[in-house]
Order: structure tokens, then C-alpha cells, then sequence
């Protein structure tokens, strides 16, 4: 409940989110490099960026460039491992008053797998978010990602093993979202999350050579945001089960209107760059909307339009 | 609460719209611009800034390092070379503009190490020179004699202009080298130490890669510790996206991969354990 | 060649362009409304608005949306007809200078058959575009445009139909876009284009409604550039035919940028809207580029990232 | 050449970069900007230009009617709403700012339609107004009395402000209507006529679709001709995008399909020929 008696609060999959407002995987670290700035209590939840059970280095820099409203990102999911997440991040997350979703990653199934059990009866963690998306690990993620049927099969091994509702996350580089989406559902998903960078490139003239040592990475930021609007809407129509819709999210305008195409809430990605207090000036833009426009509870414009 | 976690990052970090109160060209392509700015307060020298730009499609701040702050003025000034959409509009910028500044980032350049030093040299190539001037004054102020510290200045030309060698001066001693020779050593500030036979007991350098790698293989070679600013293309500035890695020799403590980030790990780093 | 004595010439599938640059069809007509502004005769090809056996009327207003650094369209591809296009649209290219390409439509192939026999012994045509991808036809294209059994199919009664060489235009919206670009290339098309627009949505949340009638348009414009580029890359990897590479070109940088990519020429969609004169600056740009750098003949850089 | 062709557009368009020297708020959110422009050469009463903004994320150009064009002092007046990002950005611009203009585009208000009529209304509701002035002064130009023309004009109320209805009255009879009955009549401009029991011979109009209806209704049952001006968001604002269609009630000679270009066979229509 907003101060003014406007319920903003959303329930994902028996979680109950005090706002719809998260930051997207991998832009906000675990919160602390953030928290003296952006009061992480007041955030539905904070996400962590993607884990995987060994250490991984990623890929050489140049990871980043920027393009037109948006930016590349090829990082290749640099993180220190589970070991030192759960000792440090968990550790440093459990002391906030928000909801923590654990972004999981892996090369093959078993490290998904192996990720997940450990996370599965951690008190610490309220939901787990399965980046099957991730356009820039060469192994493993990239198929998931974009074979219905490989999404469906890790759904259900991921369900298997975890005690905490879980979060597929979409990439959008594919043919049907809404067959991606419905094979989530029917591999049990508890929720899906989309949509994941676009796979893009650029190049720099002058050098003759790709701006990313990758070559390709993702693309997010407001550039992408119609292509995520319309897919949070296909998506949202094609299962039953909650969507969190991002990509481009800079104000509380555009987090309505993925509220009003479908999502249950939305996450902030890149423009926590660009502004750091970004996702608080965006849960109370929300609150703002909803009773400058007298809705009492935001449970109404999610879907609304149709 | 979340005090209790040493690994928390407790920073005096400030973002805030600066306004500019003094714009200069101080060279071929090469401006100064001095902003009105909180970031003065604890910035210290090898520290930097991301600076917004207006354009409303080009969303990454750009890193700049500061090279003076003012602490009783309450202002910061950053020397730059125009050369893309973002510093070319800071040059262009007037009087009274803002721009949106998130700073002070990362750690600058060890002063301690410097005490007891004979020889301290500073070592600026190009555009690397202007975070050296806050710490040629900085050195001064804990003590040390300007006769112990000496700041190599490489530039294109005389030509293409000198910059800051003047308030260098005013500090330190300083030696120039050009690539023409058009004044000072033709060569690179490496030429200059080369050619002088300075035996420096360390280095504080900042410029482009060549440079960095012949300091630090000079440095290892001489068994005196070298401090080096590093570049990377940012997006966070605060050690979130992972963008501004630099290899290290040893596992760092936030990345476990021999990763570093240069935004908040460095920029400045020890040369000895960083692999360029 | 250009005054400088640098080679700015490009040959595709046998016809010969003065320069790479065209326009991208839909976006400059057949230039008629451009031509007291724009000299036609300096481009290297004027490719037209789609045209289908019949006149079709298109969707309902409101059919275009601002979007960060791009915009949505859904026009439906509108078009007056093959009998009014050849009368009047053809008569009127035939007086220039410059090669003419026509985009065809169809809701259905026996449609795309009936215009490319209408124009395959025609001497005002130069080549012909195939436009399976288009995302607002909800008969025929779509299907075409994203499987590639499908799209081989056509392009092979396409091949069959016309004495003119063939280029089949592709959508961005599928999984693999080198999968399309091999199933183009085996159907016996004497070049690709690519990319068209991206399938997005916006919302307006004041009204509560879609800012588009057809709730969905097609995105286009720069914010689409890194996912050009990359797709460009991609598909010219994938074959041995040319390709013509667009999405979001602005200037002579990004126009170099896709030719590093891949692409034999390059054309400009929706800046003609911001700037009707773009297509002549950035062929003088390239120009120009090419004589900073010392580059004696364009075909040099064509793929030279690689 | 080209010339040959009698379907093609020849037009004296221009795309410049035009100078700002006059800015003005009229009324709540109503601004009025005069440009130094050669479009003024060439503009006839209805005719629109398409204005750029200066956020390079915002890439189409916002079309607004030409309420003015000074042919001597070549300049032209736009009046407007500031309701979004480019309305907004021009009413906040001063004097010597540049904006890019391409204009003048679009078929204008017939005028000779208008001679030999006794009653000429012209119905301008709220920022509608504005095409309808330059409108008012070329219909006096021709030679028609003051007494033959009556622009009626709505607003919302003499608390928002009412906006060039004294430019209004220096050339014709001005009837006034507010929504909330501060001024004149309460209602609408269509209440207004029918208030005055108005037996005009011949309307012009411009404002609301609601409003544009009812006065082709109304024209309709009085078997008298009416033209009117209408809107729709737009790209390229030439003819070529195909984005800014009305229905009509015949096939016309570009679509085939009876689709109209509200920017090139507009934005001024016969109300029969459109289906609204
Ligand atoms: C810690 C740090 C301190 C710096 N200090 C200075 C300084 O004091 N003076 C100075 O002139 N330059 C400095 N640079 C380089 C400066 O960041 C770039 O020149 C600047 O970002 C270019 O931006 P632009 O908009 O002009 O160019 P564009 O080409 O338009 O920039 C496009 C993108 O690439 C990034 N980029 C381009 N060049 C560099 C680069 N060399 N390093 C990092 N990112 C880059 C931009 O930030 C932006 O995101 C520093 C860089 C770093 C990392
Ligand atoms: C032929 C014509 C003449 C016009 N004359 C005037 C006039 O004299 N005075 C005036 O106040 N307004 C006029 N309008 C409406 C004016 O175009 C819009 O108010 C303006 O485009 C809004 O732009 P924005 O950037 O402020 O709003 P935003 O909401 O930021 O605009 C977003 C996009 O939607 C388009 N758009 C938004 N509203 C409209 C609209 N009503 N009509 C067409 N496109 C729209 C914009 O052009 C832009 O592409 C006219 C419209 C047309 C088609
Ligand atoms: C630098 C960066 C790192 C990212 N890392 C991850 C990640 O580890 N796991 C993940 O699922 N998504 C990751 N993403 C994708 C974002 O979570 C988000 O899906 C995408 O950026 C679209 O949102 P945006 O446009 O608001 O940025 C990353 C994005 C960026 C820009
Ligand atoms: C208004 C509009 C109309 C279009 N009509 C067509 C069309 O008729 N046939 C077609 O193949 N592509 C059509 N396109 C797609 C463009 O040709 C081009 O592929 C796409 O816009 C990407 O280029 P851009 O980003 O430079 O605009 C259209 C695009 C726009 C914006
Ligand atoms: S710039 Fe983001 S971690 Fe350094
Ligand atoms: S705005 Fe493009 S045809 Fe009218």
C-alpha cells in the first residue's frame, strides 16, 4: 500500500511485491554498489546478475557500445560463481527489506541444475529467474533460448529440482514469442520474464574492425523498447501464467504501458546507467498515475489494453 | 545495517546537473571546461567523473578524469580532447550550461607510495597529462619538495599546442617531449626518460596503451613500483555492468576471474598487476 | 565513377548501380513526390512502394507512431495496382537515369506470380524485390518470410516467372537469419535484402489504447541499426549472393558500416522522412570517405570486417 | 524531362533551417512563433509546413497549419498547442533559435469557392483557429466585405485564454463560444450558428473531428459547400509514406482505393468527399 491507499503491491506466483518495479539482470550488480545512492528497500525486488556454479571470466573488452537510444553489451556473464554469491551477495541482499529473484546461467543443463539446487532452500532467495537468453555464451544458453522444445525440457528440469517458483527468461531473437512462451508454461514455469537483448552489432569504420571484441552482443535500451511491448503482449495473451515485461524502461509511462500489455511488473535495465535513481522515480511516477487517474488498485491496468 | 558488510561500497559519490563556469581551448582539439560541483569535495587525484551528454539518444555518460578540484572554490575542472559527440559538445558548451555529473569514481592514484621517494616521476602522454596535475599538487602538499618531482609531458606538436605544461611547472619540474620534436625530445615521454638516463624510484603514468606497456616494462625492468590510469568503454561507471574489465595477474576479490573493473578497482592500477 | 576517379560503382546479380545507394521501398515512392528535391538521376537504384496485382487500401489510421530513434509503421501496403503502377509510375521512372527496382506484395503467391509476369519482359524494370516479410499483411507474407521451406518455395516460382534478376527481401523477425538467407539463395534469388521492419507495438496509455489501429506496425529507423548490421553480417556469411543491406541508415558512416558488414549497396528507409536530401549526402560522403582513406574502388571494403 | 508527366508534384517546397525572431504565449498552453522563412514566399491560406525538433531520438517532424505568411517580410507565424515533446520544445525556443521547416505542403482552402457567396462562415474550434486566419485575410483580399465573412471560433473558456480572435475581428465578423459559457456562446461553434439561426452559404473549417462532423452534417442538410481541414499523425508529410489517410467517398486518382493523403490531396477537403 502507497501511502495515499493505492494498493501498487503484485503477487507473482505467490510472491507478493510490494511494487511492480525490479531492475533487469545484470544492470544494478547485487544492490551494492547502489545502495547508498537508490534505498533498495523501496524496490519490488532486486534482481542479481546471472550465477553460474564455477567463476566465469567472460569475454574480452571492448564489451560495450553505445548505439542509437540504446547500447551493446557483450560481457558474457562475468560472475564470481555460486559460492562467493551466496557468501557475499546473499549475504549483503538479506539485510533489505525486498524481494531477491536470483538470475541463474549456466553452460549445460547441470550447471543450470547445479545452480538452482543450491539456491533452491536458501531463505534468502524468493525467486529464481533461469536466463536461457543469453546471447553471448556460445554454449548451451543459446539453444535453450530459442527451441521450444529445449525450453520446455530445462522448464521442467529446473522445476524438479527447486523448491522456489521460477522465472524463465526469454530471449526475443526468435521466430514466435508466443511459442516460447507457452513452451515455458508448459514446462511449468511459475512465471516468465521477457524479453532479453537483441542480438545486435556494430562496427567501427575508422579502425575496420567490430566495436565488441565479440562481435555481436545485446541490444537493450529504449531503441528496443516497441519490439518488448509487443512481445510482453503476445506472450502475455498466449499463457496463464504472470509475465515481468522489460526492455527500454526509462520512465513510469513506459513501465505502464508494459503494465497495460500484459506484464505484472516490469524491470529496469540500462537506464539505471544513465540514471541511477531511475526505478525510484518510476514506482512513484506509478503511484502518481494511478490516482491522478483514481485507480485504487494497480491490479487494473495490467492487461487493460487489449 | 547494511554497515556491517565490509565489502559494501561507501562512496561520497555525488550525482547532480554541474554548471559550467569556465570554458577554455587550450590546444589543437583540446579544451578545459571548470563545473560548479559537489565532486570536489573528497575527489581525489586519479579520480574521474561521468559526464551525461544532452543528446537524448546517446544515453552512456562518458568518463573523464578529473584534473583539478577545488576544494574551497567548490569546483572540478576536466581537460579533454574533443573527439566524439560527447566532448565535443562539452567544448562547445557555454557559461551556465549543466551537465549531469556522477562522481567522484574509482581510485586514484596511491599518494603514500610516493613518500620517501627521491625521484617521483609523473608520466602524461597526450591527453593522460591532465589527472597527473592533481596529483603533482596533491604530492606537493603532503610535503614533498618539487625537486623530487618531475612530469615527463609527451605531445603531438608544437603545432597542434602544448597544454597544461605551464601549471605543471608551477608544481614539479618538467620535461616535454613532441613527436616531432618540435620542442623537447622527439619522441615519447619513454624517449625523454631514456634519453635523460633518469633513474626514477616510481611512476605515476597516464596515456595511451604503448606508452602504459613501455612504463610498465621500464618499471619492472628498474624494480620500482608504476601506478597506470587505464581506459575502458563504460556503461555504469560504478562497477555494476561488468563493461571495464582489465586482466590481472592475481584474482581480484570481486571478480574471481583475474578480472578487474577499471571503474571502480582502478582506473588506476599497480602495473605489476595488471596485463595489458 | 566519380569525379575524384574513384570507383563508386557496384554490380548486383549482373545490372549495374552508378553507386550503392538506393532507397529502401515504401519510403520515397517512386519518386514523383521527391524529384523537384532530389535528383534521381544521382541514385543508384529508386526502388518502389510494394505493389500487388489489385489495389489494396491498407489498414486503418492511425498508421504510424514515433518511437526512441525510430518509428512504427503499419501501413498495410497500400498500393494502387499493377495496371496504375505500370502506367503511371513506371512511365514516369523511365525518364531517369538510374536503375529501377520494383517491390512486389501478394496475399498469396499466385498474387506475387500475376505482378512479377506483368513486369518480366518489362525494359523500365531493372530487377525486382520480393517482399515476404512484410509484418502488416496477415495473409501469405508472413508465412513466406519466416519459414524458410516456405520462402525457398517461392523464390523458385518467382525465379521461374521472371526474366529479371531477383531480389528476395527478408524479415527480421525469425530465429536464424542465415537459415532464410541459404533458403533464399537456394531457390535460385540473384541477391537478398534485408533487413525489413521489426514487429512492435505501442500503447498510449492516456487513451488506453494501441497508437497504432493495427496494434501492431513494423519498427524501423536507427534504433534498428545494430540489429541490421548484425543480421547483414550473418546473412552475407551465409551466401554467396549480394545483399543489400539497410536499416536505420542516417549517413555516409552507417551506410559503410553495413558494406564492412557485407553488403554489396545499401539503402535509406525512413530518414528520407527526416531528411528528404539524405541519399544524396551520404553518396557524397561515401565518396568522400573513400578518397580520405585512399580507397580506389568501393568494392574494396565490401565485407572487409570480418 | 519529367515535365511531361502531369501526376507529377511540382511544388515550391522548401526544406531550410528557419529563424525564429518573434515568440508569444497566447493563451494556457497556446504559443505563437514567427519564422524568417522563404516558405512565406509561396503559402496559401491552409497550407502546412512539417517542423523538426532538436531531440535526435524524436526523428519525425511535427506538422502544424500556417497561420500566417508574409510574403514581404517573408516570414511565417505558426499558432499552437504545446501538448507533446516538439510543441513544447518550439514554445520554449527564443529568438535567432533555427528550427528545420519544409513547407509549404498540402492543398490549401479553396478561395475561389468563396466568390459571389453572401455568407461566408468560417468555424475555427480551439487550435483550429490558427490556418483560419490566414485564411480570413486572403478571402478579404479578393475583394469580398468584411460583411460577408463571420469567423466563429470556440474556446474552452475566457479563463484558459482566448487566442487571435482580435487578429480575427481587424478582417471579419467574429462570433465567439466557450465551452463553459464565459464568452459568447456556451457550447460549441456549431451551437453558435444554431443560437444565431446562421444561414451561411459556404463554411471553411478547422478544428476537432467531433466539430468537423457536425459541420458537414450540418453543410449537408443545408446543401451548401464545405471544406475542412483535417489532421492525422504523419511521417513524411510529401505523399510517400502513405501514413496520413482518410477515407473518401470515391477512388481517387493516386490510392485507387478511396484513401486520400491528408498531406498531399489535404489537409483541406470537400466534407462530401470524405468519409469521417
Ligand atoms: C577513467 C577514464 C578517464 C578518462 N579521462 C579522460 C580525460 O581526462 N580526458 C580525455 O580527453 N579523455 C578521457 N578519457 C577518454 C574519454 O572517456 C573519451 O574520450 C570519451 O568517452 C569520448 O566520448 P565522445 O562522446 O566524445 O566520443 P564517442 O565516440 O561519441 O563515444 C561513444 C562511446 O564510446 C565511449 N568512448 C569513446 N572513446 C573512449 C575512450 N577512450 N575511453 C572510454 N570510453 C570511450 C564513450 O564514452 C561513449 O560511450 C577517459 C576515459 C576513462 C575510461
Ligand atoms: C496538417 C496538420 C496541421 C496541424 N496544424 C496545427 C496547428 O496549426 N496548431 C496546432 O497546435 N496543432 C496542429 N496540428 C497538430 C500537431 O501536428 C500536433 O499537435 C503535434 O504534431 C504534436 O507534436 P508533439 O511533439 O508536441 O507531441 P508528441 O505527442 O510528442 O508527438 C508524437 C508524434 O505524434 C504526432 N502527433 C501528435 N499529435 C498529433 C496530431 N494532433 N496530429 C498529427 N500528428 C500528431 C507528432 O507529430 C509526432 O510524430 C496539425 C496537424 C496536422 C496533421
Ligand atoms: C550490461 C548488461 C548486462 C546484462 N546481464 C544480464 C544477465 O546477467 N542475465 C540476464 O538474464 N540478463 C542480462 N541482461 C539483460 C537485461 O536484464 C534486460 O533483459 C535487457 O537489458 C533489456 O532491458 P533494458 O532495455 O531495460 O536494458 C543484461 C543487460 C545489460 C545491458
Ligand atoms: C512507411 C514505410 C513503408 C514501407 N513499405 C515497404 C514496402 O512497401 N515494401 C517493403 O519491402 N518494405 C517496406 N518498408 C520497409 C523498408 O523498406 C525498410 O526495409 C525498413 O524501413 C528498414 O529501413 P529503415 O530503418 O532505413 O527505415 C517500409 C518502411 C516504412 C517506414
Ligand atoms: S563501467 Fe560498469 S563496471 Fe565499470
Ligand atoms: S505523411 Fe506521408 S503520405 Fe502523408
Amino acid at each position: 500500500m502507497s501511502p495515499e491507499g493505492i494498493n501498487t503491491a503484485v503477487n507473482i506466483a505467490g510472491v507478493n511485491f510490494k511494487n511492480p518495479v525490479m531492475n533487469a539482470s545484470g544492470t544494478f550488480g547485487s544492490g551494492m554498489e547502489y545502495y547508498e545512492f537508490v534505498d533498495l528497500n523501496r524496490l519490488g525486488a532486486l534482481v542479481t546478475k546471472g550465477v553460474a556454479p564455477e567463476p566465469w571470466e567472460g569475454n574480452p573488452v571492448p564489451r560495450i557500445a553505445e548505439t542509437p537510444s540504446g547500447m551493446l553489451n557483450a560481457i558474457g556473464l562475468q560472475n564470481p560463481g555460486i559460492d562467493v554469491f551466496i557468501e557475499r551477495d546473499l549475504g549483503f541482499l538479506s539485510e533489505f527489506n525486498t524481494n531477491v529473484i536470483v538470475n541463474v546461467c549456466g553452460h549445460s543443463e547441470d550447471e543450470y541444475l547445479q545452480v538452482v539446487e543450491r539456491l533452491s532452500d536458501d531463505d534468502r532467495v524468493d525467486m529464481l529467474e533461469i536466463n536461457v537468453s543469453c546471447p553471448n555464451v556460445k554454449k548451451g544458453g543459446i539453444a535453450f533460448g530459442t527451441d521450444p522444445k529445449e525450453l520446455k525440457r530445462i522448464t521442467e528440469l529446473v522445476k524438479q529440482k527447486s523448491l522456489k517458483p521460477i522465472i524463465m527468461k526469454l530471449s526475443p531473437n526468435v521466430t514466435s514469442i508466443a511459442d516460447m512462451a507457452k513452451a515455458a508454461e508448459a514446462g511449468g514455469a511459475d512465471a516468465i520474464s521477457l524479453i532479453n537483448t537483441l542480438t545486435g552489432m556494430k562496427i567501427d569504420i575508422h579502425k575496420r574492425c567490430f566495436s565488441l571484441a565479440n562481435r555481436t552482443g545485446g541490444l537493450s535500451g529504449p531503441a528496443i523498447r516497441p519490439v518488448a511491448v509487443r512481445m510482453v503482449y503476445e506472450a502475455s495473451h498466449a499463457v496463464n501464467i504472470p509475465v515481468i515485461g522489460m526492455g527500454g524502461i526509462t520512465n513510469s509511462e513506459d513501465a505502464i504501458e508494459f503494465m497495460m500489455a500484459g506484464a505484472s511488473a516490469v524491470a529496469v535495465g540500462m537506464y539505471n546507467f544513465h540514471e541511477p535513481v531511475a526505478m525510484i522515480r518510476i514506482i512513484d511516477g506509478i503511484t502518481d498515475f494511478l490516482s491522478e487517474n483514481g485507480i485504487a488498485d494497480i491490479s487494473e491496468i495490467i492487461g487493460c489494453v487489449d | 545495517m547494511a554497515d556491517s558488510f565490509s565489502f559494501c561500497y561507501s562512496r561520497d559519490m555525488i550525482n547532480e546537473k554541474a554548471r559550467i563556469i569556465k570554458s577554455e581551448r587550450l590546444a589543437d582539439q583540446v579544451f578545459s571546461t571548470v563545473f560548479e560541483s559537489r565532486v570536489a569535495e573528497t575527489a581525489y587525484p586519479g579520480q574521474f567523473v561521468m559526464v551525461g551528454t544532452k543528446s537524448d539518444s546517446r544515453l552512456l555518460r562518458r568518463p573523464i578524469s578529473i584534473c583539478e578540484a577545488d576544494r574551497e572554490k567548490g569546483t572540478i575542472r576536466l581537460v579533454y580532447r574533443a573527439v566524439g559527440y560527447g566532448t565535443k559538445e562539452l567544448s562547445q558548451a557555454e557559461n551556465g550550461d549543466s551537465f549531469d555529473i556522477l562522481g567522484p569514481l574509482g581510485n586514484g592514484f596511491p599518494l603514500d607510495e610516493a613518500q620517501d621517494k627521491k625521484q617521483i616521476i609523473l608520466t602524461g602522454g597526450g591527453i593522460g597529462a591532465p589527472p597527473l596535475l592533481q596529483l603533482a599538487r596533491a604530492l606537493r602538499r603532503t610535503g614533498i619538495g618539487k625537486e623530487s618531482v618531475t612530469a615527463i609531458l609527451g605531445y603531438r606538436s608544437m603545432k597542434s599546442g602544448l597544454f597544461l605544461n605551464e601549471e605543471f611547472a608551477a608544481e614539479v619540474n618538467v620535461i616535454l617531449a613532441t613527436d616531432d620534436g618540435s620542442i623537447g625530445t622527439r619522441g615519447t615521454v619513454m624517449d625523454a626518460i631514456k634519453e635523460r638516463d633518469l633513474k626514477p624510484d616510481i611512476i605515476y603514468a597516464c596515456g595511451p596503451l604503448p606508452m602504459l606497456k613501455a612504463v610498465r616494462d621500464f618499471a619492472a625492468d628498474s624494480f620500482i613500483p608504476a601506478f597506470i590510469s587505464l581506459e575502458e568503454k563504460m556503461a555504469c561507471g560504478m562497477g555494476v555492468c561488468l563493461g571495464c574489465m582489465v586482466k590481472t595477474s592475481k584474482k581480484d576479490s570481486h571478480s574471481r576471474v583475474n578480472n578487474a573493473r577499471i571503474c571502480t578497482e582502478g582506473p588506476v592500477f599497480n602495473a605489476e598487476e595488471v596485463v595489458l
